[in-house]
């Protein structure tokens, strides 16, 4: 996870996800968002799933952890620009109830 | 049409992709939708990742999926040869999970059982685990 | 950077394209270029062929494929427990083919040579044949 | 091989390649086109790579043959529309020498 794919703006730690959100990516993206938030005044965490194709559950872990973390710091977690078939994941998952997550606008296929 | 695979590899996390590649290319044979091949990579993924990060709890040592095509089923093994599992029952839960401390959601056998047709587990506490995993492919 | 895999499969011409895919997928790790990518999977998919043709005759047997990354360096061990072949040095020299009736161009080797960095052939007859295929990734 | 990647007109036959030309694909193409130039008055075949990305010794064998076979008649073979990718593999191979290759216009990427 290189770290321009992460942008603090104001308050707003952006997270760009991998094509491929498995154990493998979401472990290192766990790891540099947790030093992030410990470092730096973070009150929010906006992930951006645009190039994301796939996510299995250690996606859903690393979104419920970092759901976690903040709001024991009184922060939120929002996700955005999520395709057709992980909106799917997360909507199995469950995690759509505590984090708002909002739909890839025109249609692209996941 | 009938074939058979079987790919054995290193327990390290860059293979999760591997393994699901490999069974999507495995799987081509018999014409799947996009959809069905994102079942059954996701199937494959939370498998694999459950026989590195529980199986062999992060130590090195080889991972087997043997693929069956039968007609239009798909059967998948997945071998670990690491730790087992002591109580099946529990461990198919959904939301339990061992490792709450290492961001698991607990929903890896969910996701399998939501994705496939079948979901078998034969474990023996301090020999290994064995996932079988069934999908009729072009049914719907 | 250290992996391995091996992967096992029935000697029908279906399988051709997976084990071209699987090799990909395999090394993806090593950040190779389009163009590499390319080489290895003409190297493969020449090697697979001429199991499924010339090691087994068109029956089916398994062929097995082992990979390893060492570093940048990628082996590959193409096998099959064929017919062997009795005068290597024949069989690699380019256009020879013993089944022209079978549309071969006699240009396997050939293609295996010019893509990958070393080729070797081991092979007894009765027993079979190992074709190992080494290639640097990332060095041009 | 669908009947419809094979089209007879006038005396020429054109064939529309695979994707992927291994031996898997390339012996199903010898037989269709094998019996349609021995059923019909085949004077020219017109190999169509234009959808071709993947190319490997057992293409090199098909066209050989199919050369072969048509010189035998009287009649002769092209390749049009070839990838970077794929006219390297028939440079390569010699196979230029013998029978006519045009490359694919607009520079599309192998
Ligand atoms: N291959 C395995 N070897 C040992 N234990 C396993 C294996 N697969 C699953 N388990 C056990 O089953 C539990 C539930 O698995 P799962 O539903 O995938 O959730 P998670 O991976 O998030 O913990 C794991 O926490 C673990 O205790
Ligand atoms: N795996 C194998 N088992 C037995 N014989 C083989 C094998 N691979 C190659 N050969 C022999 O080597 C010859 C040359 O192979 P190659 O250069 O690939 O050309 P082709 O496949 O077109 O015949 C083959 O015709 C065959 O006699």
């Amino acid at each position: 996870m290189g770290k321009e794919r992460m942008k603090l703006e104001k308050q707003t730690l952006y997270i760009r996800l991998p094509m491929e959100l498995d154990h493998h990516s979401a472990d290192a993206i766990c790891r540099r968002a947790d030093e992030l938030v410990q470092a730096k005044d973070v009150r929010e965490i906006v992930f951006d799933f645009s190039e994301t194709e796939f996510c299995d559950s250690s996606g859903i872990g690393m979104l419920m952890g970092r759901y976690k973390t903040m709001q024991a710091l009184g922060g939120t977690v929002r996700a955005v620009r999520v395709r057709e078939r992980v909106a799917r994941i997360l909507m199995l998952s469950g995690v759509m109830k505590l984090i708002p997550v909002e739909r890839m606008q025109g249609g692209v296929k996941a | 049409m009938t074939n058979r695979m079987k790919v054995e590899f290193d327990s390290i996390s860059a293979n999760e992709a591997f393994a699901r590649v490999t069974v999507a290319a495995f799987l081509t044979q018999l014409n799947p939708s996009v959809e069905e091949v994102a079942d059954v990579k996701t199937a494959v993924s939370e498998a694999v990742t459950n026989a590195i990060i529980h199986g062999y709890q992060g130590e090195v040592h080889t991972i087997t999926i043997e693929g069956e095509l039968e007609g239009d089923l798909l059967t998948l093994r997945v071998r670990d040869a690491g730790v087992g599992i002591a109580d099946i029952g529990q461990a198919m839960e959904p939301l339990y999970t061992s490792r709450p401390e290492l961001e698991r959601s607990g929903m890896g056998f969910l996701f399998m059982e939501a994705f496939m047709d079948e979901v078998q587990v034969e474990s023996e506490p301090g020999k290994g685990t064995c996932v079988t995993l069934k999908k009729r492919i072009g049914r719907d």
